[in-house]
């Protein structure tokens, strides 16, 4: 079974759903998606780990050779990603049982946990594939899952974001449907690997051009890059707590890889940073975005909205890194994806119990809630400090790739801006803690008691590992540099 | 000869199309979109002898078949909408 | 002569786009939708690809008019325009927007190769062997089915677990509770007798050909998904000329919903049978003792996956929407 | 196939062709509902019964010959029954033939629910 | 066909983003739908015409025939065709919620109550 590893990490997600669907007992479902996640977790891990030993793995589905058949290709850059998401969603689902409760009439749970399967196999499908045809299936299985499962949630608002992100969402996936049939009409072949082969051939063709241009725009849809991020915000404000967690901590992550998989394999570092103005886009939007989203969470008094607009912001970041067009840019947006996943993972999950003893996650019924909730409170710090980029956090390693990776290509400007928009996560992050901590318990603060462990526990799980992977960062840096280094050794 | 009965066929269907779209009434619309469904059938079948390939005619049963439902719908769920007030009182009845 | 129906058709594509733009009245639009369908599916005719123009007519021209036809007479007929004087700029907007990226489409095809050649990569590369080798590699003479189920199963199965996850959404949506049984949906074409009585000798030949385009699409065009398209729309038929209750009793609830898991359990399972057998995920060469055999016993049992699922899920869908409509029907 | 088959053949195509075209002249040309509709279907059913006859006299195999009897079959039967359905539901939410009006002109015999159908 | 060149593309084109305009600038939800369905179409369009070689026919095999379509098109846009159908059912569903709980399906209206509360 181990030459099927790759495979089976969206095998097992995509085949456990249907089956859920005859198990039918909401209780029997959730224990058996449980399992199925943990199962792919573990399965993502041996993934990784024979990646780090032997190298990349391809596998041809149906035993059809790469042009010819679809093949999974994986190696050091979606590897870890592949254990982000399966890692995120095992223990998101944990605390799923509980957190939904309040937020989902129970006769829909059994279709919830269906939904997060298959939006979950939607991710590591994207991720795992080496077929562009296929990357658009998958993205498909995962984005019609997560319009259901936003819309699930309980505000009706979450019907309208659900509608707007659906009517986004379907006009990236046709941009990026458009893209592939131009590179297909001029390479014919759907391979990821054979179009980089056969792509700069045609490389001066205005045709190529506008394929890269839609693919990209499609892609930036999808992983709401300033200024088309306006689904976003409310998407993650109103959809079910335990929802916003996974997909804050993966789903933006997946666009992000392909976008780099893209720009950087297919297309090949040359096409996308000479032929094209890619690096000045790139970095004015990320710069723009990261300001913009910034200032706009500050205001915000629904705290799942202002960590949405910091999900935006920090977007901003993972681009940045990509316009630097350097090995250390690169690294620096591998590494910030991985370590955003796990803190935005951690805010979202803190909220997520908030959520389930207060029903609302407003500020201004917040106050003083840190007495009443502490380790609830104390996870939302940690992670809030982990954003911010406080050492011995993972917020501060990517911070700090990501100056560096600036000071070496010599733009003081935008390491400064880096270190301003860090500045205004702190406004927002002590916004939150002000209210929490030191303002005093009023009538208006309900009186709640601690969120309970099925939630606890996962959450000080994400919080650990921000702790963890911010002082022992041998694991992730280390492979993090063996994929830039992979991805800047097949330049052409 | 294929060539004029296909040419005849596809006036046929430009003339049913600006009925589609002028109405006036929603009848007029579903009588077009019905006679255009009905030309497609026979355009499809005549293409078919056109290229030489006749034999994959399977297609226009789909076409005429999808026709008839798409035709019995528009008729089903109009009367419905056009009627939806006594439809109420009457769904309360059988309550 | 054909390239001449070929201009003819896109014209009427684009009449039809325009005049989608201009009416308000969303029945009209619907039907006009319908027309889309069907001309495209008409163009796919003549681009060669008879697969694509069954499901297209299937679906562009059958179920999803049927689908937003049962959503209208929910939601209302008329489109309002819009009262408030703010949202004036948009067409203008959406008119710049909507120009830019057709221009950079046009700038964008220029360097394509011209239309139909044959020495395009498109026919050059890749293609060859599906044309040249699937009749040893897989003997079944429609190329389509021999990609679509075997080359490239990995994508059907992809597309299967679309099906699926549409299925799953609508329920999770809009499913009735179930205290809120389902109310008989007017039976309003009780007057329709002619209609009623043709329907009935049509229904089981409806089914018939859906079983015959299930297995014989390795040899002509059809297949799963067609099949379960058109064996829906024979319950389609059932329901709206008979009502919902009527047809409530042909299709249980639970065993429709087990249905639409088995099809997807079942094209996995061909898969993983492979694998235990020592092949790759697919690799349907494993699934008996010569290749070939074990190719066509492969795409055999994974259209019927296909199948099943597509037409269970169809008749989940169009059920659970016409069953909200007579809760919404309700007074609340 | 013999010269007499081939000529019965394209009679029929011109035929049907002529008649599709003239029944949706009418479609598109009578005044009314009704008009339209009797124009519609009655040329409807028959153009496509000789268009699909001058092809089967044309099949190159019976397989091709027996498909066309059947797609015959079925248009033969759901055209009309549409178009009755059709008419009946037409008349049913009010919609009137335009009749001679007792000024001798022929003038619309409006419904007042007609003029929003 | 040859005069056909890259006209098919333009038009194409032109169907694309009538699609996109419906889109975009339509205010009522279910047009909305209709004009992504009318937009992904026309990529299907476009990526048929792709496939499509002069003096070919369908890819399906028969003795005496050389030339063939590209089948790999015709399979990537069955596997887009089912993808669009799921997007337009989950949208509708969407859509009746919607109507549900705000009791409109346009945008405006949908905004203005959202700004209310």
């Amino acid at each position: 079974m181990i030459v099927h590893l790759s495979v089976l990490q969206v095998i097992i997600p995509l085949m456990a759903a249907p089956a859920c669907l005859l198990l039918r007992k909401r209780e029997l479902v959730w224990a058996f998606a449980t399992l199925a996640t943990f199962l792919t977790f573990a399965v993502s891990v041996l993934l990784l780990s024979q990646v780090m030993q032997s190298g990349a793995i391809s596998y041809e589905m149906g035993g059809w050779e790469a042009p010819w058949g679809i093949e999974y290709r994986i190696d050091m850059l979606n590897a870890p990603l592949l254990v982000l998401i399966s890692g995120i969603s095992a223990i998101a689902l944990l605390a799923a049982r509980t957190s939904i409760e309040n937020e989902i009439p129970e006769n829909r749970h059994s279709f919830f946990y269906i939904a997060w399967l298959l939006c979950m196999a939607g991710l590591l499908g994207i991720t795992a594939t080496g077929d562009a045809f296929n990357v658009f299936v998958f993205l498909e299985i995962s984005s019609l899952a997560t319009y259901t499962l936003i819309a699930l949630g309980k505000d009706r608002r979450a019907l309208w974001a659900s509608f707007q992100y659906l009517v986004a969402g379907t006009i990236g996936a046709t941009f990026i449907l458009i893209g592939i049939g131009l590179m297909y009409v001029m390479t014919g072949t759907l391979n990821m690997a054979d179009l980089a082969q056969r792509l700069p051939e045609v490389e001066n063709t205005k045709t190529v051009f506008t394929a890269f241009a839609f693919f990209i725009v499609g892609v930036c849809m999808k992983l709401a890059l300033f200024p088309l991020h306006l689904w976003l915000p409310n998407a993650y404000a109103f959809a079910p707590s335990i929802v916003t967690t996974f997909l804050a901590a993966t789903a933006t992550k997946v666009a992000v890889y392909v976008m780099i998989r893209f720009i950087f394999d297919v297309f090949g570092f040359e096409f996308s940073f000479t032929h094209f103005p890619l690096q000045e886009i790139l970095m004015t939007l990320g710069i723009a975005g990261i300001f913009v989203a910034s200032i706009v969470a500050i205001y915000q008094d629904n705290l799942k909205r202002m960590l949405a607009y910091s999900s935006v912001a920090q977007i901003g970041y993972l681009i940045l890194g990509i316009s630097f067009a350097s090995q250390t840019g690169i690294m620096a947006t591998l590494l910030h994806m991985l370590n955003h996943g796990l803190m935005k993972g951690a805010l979202f999950l803190s909220m997520a119990a908030v959520v389930y003893r207060l029903g609302v996650a407003n500020l201004s019924q917040m106050h003083g809630i840190a007495s009443r909730m502490p380790l609830t409170m104390a996870a939302f710090l940690i992670g809030g400090l982990s954003l911010i980029g406080v050492p011995l956090t993972v917020g501060f390693i990517s911070k700090w790739y990501l100056v560096s990776a600036a000071l070496e290509n010599g733009w003081w400007p935008v390491a400064a801006a880096i270190l301003l928009g860090s500045l205004l996560s702190v406004i927002y992050i002590w916004r939150v803690i002000e209210v929490a901590y030191f303002k005093s318990v009023t009538e208006s603060t309900p009186d709640v008691k601690e969120a309970p462990f099925s939630i606890l526990i996962p959450l000080w799980i994400l919080v650990l590992a921000n702790l963890y992977f911010g002082i022992d960062t041998s694991l992730t840096v280390s492979v993090t540099q063996m994929a830039a280094a992979d991805l800047f050794g097949g330049l052409r | 000869m294929f060539t004029a009965a296909a040419i005849a066929v596809l006036v046929a269907m430009a003339l049913a199309l600006v009925r589609a779209y002028a109405g006036p009434t929603l009848y007029d619309r579903i009588l077009a979109v019905n006679v255009f469904g009905t030309k497609t059938v026979l355009l499809i079948a005549i293409v078919g002898f056109l290229t030489g390939r006749p034999e994959f005619l399977d297609i226009v049963m789909v076409y005429a078949l999808m026709n008839f439902i798409t035709v019995i719908g528009i008729l089903r769920f109009f009367e419905y909408s056009v009627s939806q007030a006594s439809a109420n009182s009457e769904t309360i009845k059988e309550q | 002569m054909e390239s001449f129906i070929h201009i003819i058709i896109l014209s009427m594509l684009v009449t039809t786009a325009v005049a989608i733009v201009r009416v308000k009245d969303l029945f009209a639009v619907t039907m006009l939708a319908g027309i889309y369908g069907l001309l495209s599916a008409s163009f796919f005719v003549l681009m060669d690809a008879h697969d694509v123009a069954f499901t297209e007519a299937a679906v562009g021209a059958g179920i999803s008019t049927i689908l937003i036809l049962t959503t209208l007479s929910m939601t209302g007929r008329f489109e309002k325009a819009a009262e408030n004087p703010k949202s004036n700029y948009k067409p203008a907007l959406a008119l710049a927007l909507v120009t830019v990226t057709g221009a950079l489409l046009i700038y964008g095809t220029q360097d394509m190769p011209a239309f139909g050649a044959a020495d395009a990569p498109v026919q050059t590369h890749v293609v060859p062997r599906y044309l040249n080798d699937s009749a040893t590699e897989i003997d079944i003479p429609n190329v389509v089915a021999s990609v679509l189920a075997s080359y490239r199963g990995y994508d059907t199965f992809g597309e299967v677990v679309v099906i699926f996850t549409a299925g799953i959404g609508v329920l999770a949506l809009i499913m009735s509770t179930a205290s809120k049984a389902p109310v008989a949906l007017r039976a309003s074409m009780e007057e329709h007798v002619v209609l009623r009585i043709v329907s009935k000798m049509l229904i089981p030949l409806i089914m018939i050909f859906g079983l015959y385009v299930q297995f014989h699409g390795e040899y002509g065009p059809g297949g799963g998904f067609q099949a379960g398209v058109i064996f829906a729309s024979a319950f389609f038929l059932y329901a709206m000329l008979f009502g919902l209750t009527a047809a409530r009793k042909v299709v249980n609830n639970t065993w429709i919903q087990a249905l639409a898991a088995l099809g997807v359990l079942l094209y996995g399972s061909v898969g993983v049978l492979a694998m235990i057998n020592g092949g790759n995920f697919l690799d349907y060469n494993f699934l008996a003792q010569d290749d070939v055999h074990g190719q066509h016993m492969g795409i055999l049992f994974v259209e019927l996956g296909v199948g099943i699922t597509v037409a269970s899920v169809m008749i989940i869908i169009f059920f659970t929407f016409s069953t909200r409509k007579q809760r919404d029907g309700e007074p609340d | 196939m013999s010269m007499v088959t081939t000529y019965l053949s394209w009679a029929l195509l011109v035929l049907g062709g002529f008649l599709c075209v003239s029944g949706s002249v009418g479609l598109l040309r009578f005044p009314d509902f009704f008009t339209r509709m009797h124009a519609a279907s009655v040329t409807d059913t028959l153009a496509t019964g000789m268009i699909l006859a001058g092809l089967m006299l044309q099949a190159p195999t019976w397989i091709v010959f027996g498909k066309l009897v059947m797609i015959l079959v079925f248009v033969l039967l759901t055209g009309p029954t549409a178009g009755h359905a059709l008419a009946k539901a037409a008349l049913h939410s009010g919609l009137k033939p335009l009749l001679p009006g007792k000024s001798g002109k022929i003038e619309a015999d409006t419904h007042p629910s007609a003029g929003g159908v | 066909m040859e005069f056909l060149g890259l006209f098919n593309y333009w038009v194409v084109v032109i169907l694309m983003m009538i699609g996109f305009y419906i889109v975009i600038c339509s205010n009522n939800l279910i047009k909305k739908l209709i004009g992504l369905t009318i937009f992904q179409t026309s990529v299907f369009i476009m990526y048929i015409s792709m496939g499509k070689i002069e003096g070919g026919t369908a890819p399906i095999l028969a003795e005496g025939v050389t030339l063939y379509s590209n089948p790999l098109t015709h399979v990537l846009i069955l596997t887009a065709i089912v993808v669009g159908i799921a997007t337009t059912a989950l949208g509708l569903a969407i859509v009746v919620r919607i109507k549900e709980s705000y009791g409109t399906v346009e945008e405006d209206e949908i905004h203005a109550k959202d700004k209310k509360a």
